[in-house]
């Protein structure tokens, strides 16, 4: 082994994210967008235990909880409005929500 | 450190209980006797600032290092509270009959003020991310309001999107600026970044570089800006006045705190990026601005402008020019509130230019407002907006940037054709008699009112407030 | 420290194979004799009409909300209650609070009838 | 770790899993002969003495049926969901504790730990898993490409969340009595009385909020035969139909286990009896009390159920847990 | 006058009318005109105080009143006249009763507004001339755009909206750099003597290295010199003027013009006398270029009011001329034709206002005879076409012959260039004049033209009383600048020879120096 097993956390964590973060980007449904964006935050909770074990803080796990519920509300908030847009266009589609240009 | 300073925190708890008093109200109240809910909410601020008055002086550091309470915790507060104040007044004509859930509006107003309380007040990133959440999941949800209007819905969910994916990248900025220096708290990381020897080590810079990318989104930056024109042209008119206020000013007090104050050090070396991302955020803004035929757009995009200008202040980096910031933001919540609280009473689908015709006669007081207002905008004397600028200009020559100021004023000037562009439609067109202001109501003069006479206050006296906003930088030189 | 969790990842290999298996090996023995009538779905009868894939009642996803917001409180009343010696009165009243506004939260969808069914 | 320790647990995750499985076959047949007592009749009486047999007759049944997959059927899921229902139900076995240590009356010469594993957190573990079989049953009922399927699913689903919440604030009077995660701590601490007699609230919120994610009587609602054609199976047959079948008896056992090493004192009791065999008495009477339920009441309506979940239940719940606390902290 | 000055006083008494006009009824115009004259006239007669305190011998500022405004940047409430301002400064006061009086038919809808906007305008303009704060200055500066604007946005002609907002953008565009140009210096001050302040004085006082001025100066000049207008940054004014309704334009013409001749001598050229030195080749080329211009393209109006328009930027570029010249009789001669200006072609313009009033056009081949029909109208036309042009005994004269004076003791070859302007403008002038006046009646419509009314003489009267008077006693008027004049002249000339070093890279101060 040439690395510390722990930087495979790190790795694993910060592809996540990438994942995450590239998903939202060229994915076009708002489901998979959302749920894109729930991988990245997940993502940065794998990164913040990581850190945590390597500095031998508790405070990374307690952000972890912190992250948690910033999870939960955007999760309880972005189905309601993918529904709500769910119910006034009957698509999922990001390209659909056009109404304002310029 | 880890002492409950209770009284601190004393004005948002009384939010929380108004807010949770207003939830109520809406959940037991039947809808039809809820007419009260705006003085309600109106209360609940008043006290807030009253409590802020209070509690305001003394600088302390309580909740385990997680909060501070400085001049400018305080000073923002009353920005918060005052914002939270006025759109509350001027909200009630306007959501009703366009709603039923008043109770969940008010109190989704309050908490989120109270989210942008918790962010002035933060003393650790991981706090300010909290709070900038309980303020953004609010606008989230306050951006979608009306449900059946496409444009509504639309702006929440690329809102929401974009929103939320900002703050991921943040979080992932936070956890790198964790783990590079084993903490979060505003006044650790600089002991452990000196303990390490002042090294900028790769993970440090990312995440720095990762948090200000989320900051800059909230600040509606270029290249960030992307979601701010929809946003704020898809939310309920009172919505949008509270997001290009009081959501604005949240973000900047993010910046100050977090990069001239807690990574101060590692700031200068963004110094660049952000000098060139002021100059064309400001002029992209603007020119943009100009192809405008919607207001509310319009206002959308000279919020971008407006952004650029305070970037300016922040690259400054000085006393003076953080202290701008502040005096700019109070000046530019007063009269983007009172703009929109014009623009709600014509409120019928679109706020485009041409229904405006010929109002300013028709109807002379709201005329005369929007005309402070606007000039305000462009930064004409006696105004606050001409001593925000002035202020932001001293700070940026003192530091020596001249060609950033020079482009600044110039930006300014450009503007003028688009701000003047409304008072044309207001006063030089005919009344078409397409579009009648919605009943008049008295809170909304009230706003009016307050938000004109505090322009014309700081533009003629602007003493106070600069002696105040001096005060709350006593970090720097 | 994660040497306790190798019992478990061999306890899920060991799940997970018996699950595939028993299906693999069901699908293989099971005769199949498909018709057009036996692949229809079943409706107490009747033909099926149109896709199942219908929409249902927003309500069931308010009480996902909900759950979503009890589950996460929940998780932060684990290291809570862990610690509750420890962290004495003062850890209590905290979580009081914490629980009330939750519950005044639990109220407000109360009021607002949303866990009545129907 | 080495080799042999690697095949020595190996070999102990085999035997709990082998005793599992035939707790489970037979559990459906001691839940008939217990339900037909019930009802007085008899049962099963065919195969082998007193319908001994008749599991692994339905068994081998269930085995040769034919494995319908109906048309529009979203293949991945329809096959991935029994998996998804049964895998997360075995693995909370990987930390229940069955007994204390133990040398077999002399059989081995170490005594052995009678439990597979423990990480610690063997509370938080245990709840993630149960929450994981809800993704079994929405999975399952959207993969048909049936309405009763479908909403059963729902149902089902909404069920299980909603009684998750209580299912889960019921053990906190137990935490915050022993201070830990740690089964086997928990039982050991309950050497001289056992947790119900300082929780026995909590245990009745557990034993209710337990029935009601094993999808019993009377909360079986979503499944009801006479109702929703059982629910988010409807079209599920053969070995996958058993699959669900196994994951739901496996709950229970899981269940009772859980229910009585928290709140039960687990392998605790006067010495006239071994430990383990106190532990499976108290399993098993818990077990019994479940069948019980469903001989004796009848089944709630899907709103009397939501409604008793969050309007009872939760706030019971956290009464019970602030009670506790408060106690608790007067008493130290 | 320890707590408010007479300056304040005069210059914040317009205000007064704001209130007042609230409180009557919309329907009530008449009232609303005559208060709004009252005030603006009883505002006249205060600021005659002025003359009669006026110590002639004084070269500095006199009334001064200074007091704390914006303590925490050193910003000040600081007024005061000298001989340069102070005849400006009356011009105003003068001025503006007679538009309300020349308005008083023109404007007929929104009368109220219209007031109102008179009044601050008059606010803005007074507070320019006395403000020795700079910033209090920059203020009032910008003050005066608004009502402007409004002025000429509402009650303006048919592209009335596109010559507002090209009057806004193009004042707007230079006075944004002075402001950055005041921040600059105020800051350089600041880092020179240590006091952060916007007193003018103390400026003075402040000799910036030629890199720094030369900046600065281009910043000033630019904004004083769209204000004037200079020659390439002259366009918005026909525009502006032209659709300005009478009042309108008469402020435009008579007063606004000299802010930026008189923002020159106060504060470009007495601050920075090197970049002035240094840059007086250019400006006093585009200065003659401005007035030779202007009069040729005033010969081939079709329109009077365009022709006087553009008239006013060969006028102007006459005055230019003569402060230029830096000596006493070009600076005296620029100051006094100034005035001049303001009377005459504000005169002209509300004579043209008088003409459209009664025929709904301005062009010239649509007239013709009109003397015939209106002789009291073609009276009063011949005065005042005859001050302009620089008839001796009338006022012109005084001013166009000190100028070249100056202008010939400072480089003969400027006066031989410049002096076509007086050729020129009696060209363009009284040929017009002979166009409109006289001949055949070609039109019907001008057959029954009512001639001037009470109101319109009265109007008229104390602007031809003043042509007269400046006309034949102008040492009274130029006694009482002398000796500000003087002290101009000296500082500049001491100070323009003293050494500064001239740093390669001008800003390099404080890009630099952090």
């Amino acid at each position: 082994m040439f690395v510390k097993p722990e930087y495979f956390f790190l790795l694993v964590g910060i592809t996540l994210f990438s994942i995450g973060a590239i998903g939202f980007l060229i994915r076009r449904n708002l489901i998979i967008c959302f749920m894109c964006i729930e991988l990245m935050l997940n993502g940065v909770n794998l990164v913040f235990i990581t850190f945590s074990h390597f500095l031998k803080s508790a405070i990374g796990m307690m952000y972890v909880l912190f992250v948690m519920a910033i999870a939960a509300a955007e999760v309880a908030i972005g189905l309601a409005i993918i529904l709500m847009v769910f119910r006034l266009t009957g698509s999922v589609d990001m390209d659909r929500l056009n109404t304002m240009k310029g | 450190m880890g002492n409950f300073d209770l009284v601190s925190i004393l004005p948002d708890v009384i939010l929380i209980g108004f807010a949770f008093a207003l939830l109520l109200a809406g959940g037991f109240v039947p809808s039809e006797r809820q007419v009260n809910l705006n003085m309600l909410a109106g209360l609940g601020f008043l006290m807030a600032i009253v409590a802020n008055f209070i509690v305001m002086g003394s600088e302390r550091i309580s909740f385990f290092n997680m909060f501070m309470f400085d001049n400018l915790a305080g000073v923002f507060r009353f920005i918060f509270y005052g914002v939270g104040f006025l759109v509350a007044l001027l909200s009630e004509p306007y959501i009703c009959g366009r709603i039923r859930h008043k109770g969940e509006y008010y109190a989704l107003v309050t908490l989120s003020s109270v989210g942008m309380s918790f962010m002035a007040t933060s003393y650790d990133l991981i706090m300010l991310v909290l709070g900038l959440e309980t303020m953004s999941l609010s606008v989230y949800v306050l951006t979608g309001l009306f449900k059946t209007d496409e444009r509504s819905v639309e702006a929440s969910m690329k809102y929401f999107l974009l929103g939320a994916f900002s703050t991921a990248i943040m979080l992932l900025g936070i956890a790198f600026i964790y783990g590079a220096l084993g903490t979060t708290s505003y006044g650790q990381i600089v002991e452990a970044y000196q303990k390490m020897g002042g090294e900028k080590t790769g993970i440090l810079l990312a995440g720095v570089g990762l948090v200000l990318a989320g900051v800059l989104f909230k600040i509606a930056a270029v290249p960030f800006h992307m979601w701010t024109p929809d946003v704020y042209e898809g939310a309920p008119s009172s919505v949008t006045a509270f997001m290009i206020s009081g959501v604005k000013a949240a973000s900047f007090v993010m910046l100050i705190r977090v990069f001239a104050l807690a990574l101060k050090i590692v700031v200068f070396d963004l110094t660049t990026v952000v000098m060139l991302i002021a100059a064309v955020t400001m002029t992209l803004g603007n020119v943009t601005a100009l192809l405008q035929r919607n207001v509310k757009r319009m206002l959308a995009y000279s919020s971008i402008a407006h952004a650029g200008y305070i970037l300016v202040g922040f690259v400054a980096l000085n006393k003076t020019g953080l202290a701008a910031i502040i005096f700019y933001l109070v000046a530019y919540a007063l009269m983007n509130i009172g703009a929109f609280a014009v623009l709600v009473l014509f409120e019928d689908r679109g706020n485009y230019l041409d229904q405006l015709s010929g109002s300013g006669f028709k109807y002379p007081f709201l005329g005369l407002m929007m005309t402070i207002f606007m000039f305000s905008m462009v930064g004409l004397p006696p105004t606050g907006g001409f001593m925000g600028k002035f202020y932001i200009f001293k700070g940026a020559l003192e530091a020596g940037y001249v060609w950033l100021v020079v482009l600044a004023v110039l930006n300014s000037a450009v503007s003028a054709y688009f701000y003047l562009r409304v008072l044309v439609y207001m006063f030089f067109e005919e009344f078409s008699g397409a579009v009648a202001p919605s009943a008049q109501a008295s809170s909304v003069n009230l706003t009016l009112l307050i938000t004109s006479i505090g322009i014309l206050y700081l533009g003629i006296f602007p003493q106070s407030l600069f002696a105040l906003t001096e005060r709350c930088m006593t970090y720097l030189p | 420290m994660l040497s306790a969790y190798v019992p478990v990842l061999i306890f899920a290999v060991i799940a997970v194979l018996f699950a595939a298996v028993t299906l693999l090996l069901s699908h293989l023995i099971g005769q199949r004799k498909p018709s057009e009538d036996k692949l229809m779905p079943y409706e107490c009868g009747n033909v099926p009409i149109g896709t199942a894939r219908e929409r249902f009642p927003i309500r069931f996803y308010i009480f996902a909300m909900l759950f979503i917001v009890f589950d996460v409180e929940v998780a932060f009343m684990f290291p809570w209650a862990v610690l509750f010696q420890k962290l004495g009165l003062l850890g209590f009243v905290e979580m009081v609070i914490f629980v009330t506004i939750l519950l005044l939260g639990l109220l407000y969808v109360w009021g607002k009838g949303a866990l009545e069914w129907e | 770790m080495d080799i042999g320790a690697l095949v020595f647990i190996t070999v102990k995750i085999l035997v709990v899993f082998g005793l599992l499985m035939l707790t489970v076959a037979y559990l459906t047949l001691l839940e008939r002969k217990v339900l037909g007592h019930i009802q007085i009749r008899l049962g099963p009486m065919y195969a082998g003495w007193h319908g001994i047999l008749q599991p692994i007759a339905d068994g081998i049944k269930l085995f040769f049926k034919e494995d319908i997959i109906t048309a529009q059927a979203d293949k991945l899921f329809y096959f991935l969901s029994p998996a998804l229902s049964i895998v997360p139900v075995l693995l909370m076995f990987a930390v229940i504790p069955f007994g204390d240590q133990t040398t077999l009356f002399g059989l081995l010469k170490e005594p052995v730990s009678l439990r597979i594993t423990g990480i610690g957190i063997d509370i938080l573990f245990i709840f993630a898993l149960s929450g994981l079989s809800t993704y079994g049953v929405v999975f399952g009922g959207w993969s048909q490409n049936n309405k009763y399927a479908l909403l059963g699913g729902v149902r089902e689903a909404a069920q299980l969340i909603s009684y998750e919440v209580a299912f889960t604030l019921s053990v906190f009077g137990v935490i915050l009595l022993s201070g830990t995660l740690d089964l086997y701590k928990i039982v050991e601490m309950q050497k001289d009385v056992w947790f119900i007699v300082y929780q026995p609230v909590g245990f009745l919120i557990y034993l209710t909020a337990a029935v009601a994610e094993l999808k019993r009587v009377p909360f079986d609602l979503p499944e009801a035969e006479s109702e929703l054609v059982a629910g988010f199976h409807a079209d599920y047959s053969s070995m996958k139909f058993a699959m669900f079948f196994m994951a739901e008896y496996a709950s229970i056992v899981a269940c009772s286990c859980i229910g009585t090493v928290l709140f039960l004192g687990g392998w605790n009791g006067p010495g006239i009896l071994p430990p383990f065999v106190w532990y499976l008495l108290k399993v098993f009477a818990l077990i019994f009390v479940i069948i019980w339920l469903r001989g004796t009441y009848p089944r709630l309506r899907y709103d009397q159920l939501m409604k008793f979940g969050w309007k009872f239940l939760i706030p019971l719940s956290f009464v019970n847990i602030f009670v506790t606390g408060m106690i608790m902290l007067l008493v130290r | 006058m320890d707590g408010f000055g007479i300056l304040s006083l005069v210059t914040f008494f317009p205000l007064v009318g704001v209130p007042l006009l609230f409180l009557i009824r919309r329907e009530n115009v008449e009232l609303q005109k005559q208060v709004t004259l009252a005030v603006m006239f009883l505002d006249f007669l205060f600021s005659l105080y002025l003359i009669m305190g006026f110590d002639p011998g004084e070269a500095g500022f006199q009334f001064v009143e200074k007091r704390p405004w914006i303590e925490s940047i050193g910003a000040t409430y600081f007024l005061g006249i000298d001989g340069i301002s102070l005849w400006l400064y009356l011009l105003t006061t003068f001025t503006c009763p007679i538009c309300i009086l020349s308005a008083w038919r023109y404007i007929d809808r929104h009368v109220k507004e219209f007031l109102i906007c008179m009044l601050v305008l008059e606010v803005g303009m007074l507070g320019t001339f006395c403000a020795l704060d700079l910033l209090l200055f920059y203020v009032f500066w910008e003050l005066m755009l608004i009502p402007m604007y409004f002025i000429i946005g509402v009650w303006g002609g048919p592209r009335r909206v596109y010559a507002a907002i090209k009057f806004v953008l193009y004042t707007l565009f230079g006075s944004v750099l002075m402001l950055a140009a005041i921040i600059f210096y105020y800051l350089y001050v600041a880092r020179v003597t240590g006091e952060y302040t916007f007193d003018l004085l103390k400026w003075y006082q402040v000799l910036p290295p030629f890199g720094v001025q030369i900046w600065l100066f281009a910043a000033f000049a630019l904004s004083f010199a769209i204000k004037v207008p200079m020659f390439p940054f002259h366009t918005w004014l026909p525009d502006a003027h032209v659709e300005a309704p009478t009042p309108g334009s008469v402020i435009l013409a008579g007063i606004l013009l000299k802010m930026g001749t008189y923002g020159f001598i106060r504060f470009a050229m007495g601050l920075f006398p090197h970049a002035t030195h240094a840059s007086l080749p250019l400006l006093v080329v585009l200065s003659i270029i401005g007035v030779v211009y202007g009069a040729l393209v005033s010969i081939v109006q079709p329109d009077v009011k365009k022709l006087v328009a553009f008239s006013s930027v060969s006028h102007l570029g006459a005055v230019m001329l003569g402060l230029f010249a830096l000596n006493m009789q070009g600076v005296e001669g620029g100051i006094y034709q100034m005035l001049n200006h303001g009377l005459s072609t504000g005169a002209l313009f509300i004579l043209v206002g008088m003409l459209y009033e009664r025929r709904h056009t301005r062009l010239i081949k649509d007239f013709g005879g009109v003397a015939k029909v209106m002789p009291i109208f073609a009276a009063f036309f011949m005065i005042t076409v005859l001050s302009s042009v620089g008839l001796p005994g009338l006022n012109g004269f005084i001013g166009e012959f000190l100028i070249f004076l100056g202008a010939f003791k400072a480089n003969p070859v400027w006066t031989v260039t410049a002096a076509t302007c007086v050729i020129l403008a009696a060209v363009y002038l009284l040929w017009m004049f002979k166009r409109v006046m006289f001949g055949p009646i070609v039109h019907d419509e001008n057959r029954n033209l009512p001639d001037l009314n009470a109101r319109e003489i009265g109007l008229l009267v104390p602007i031809t009383i003043m042509y007269l008077v400046m006309g034949v006693f102008p040492n009274y008027f130029l006694g009482k600048m002398h000796a500000s004049v003087e002290a101009f002249l000296d500082n500049y000339h001491k100070r323009v020879v003293m050494n500064v070093d001239r740093p390669t890279q001008p800003l390099a101060l404080f890009i630099g120096g952090k």
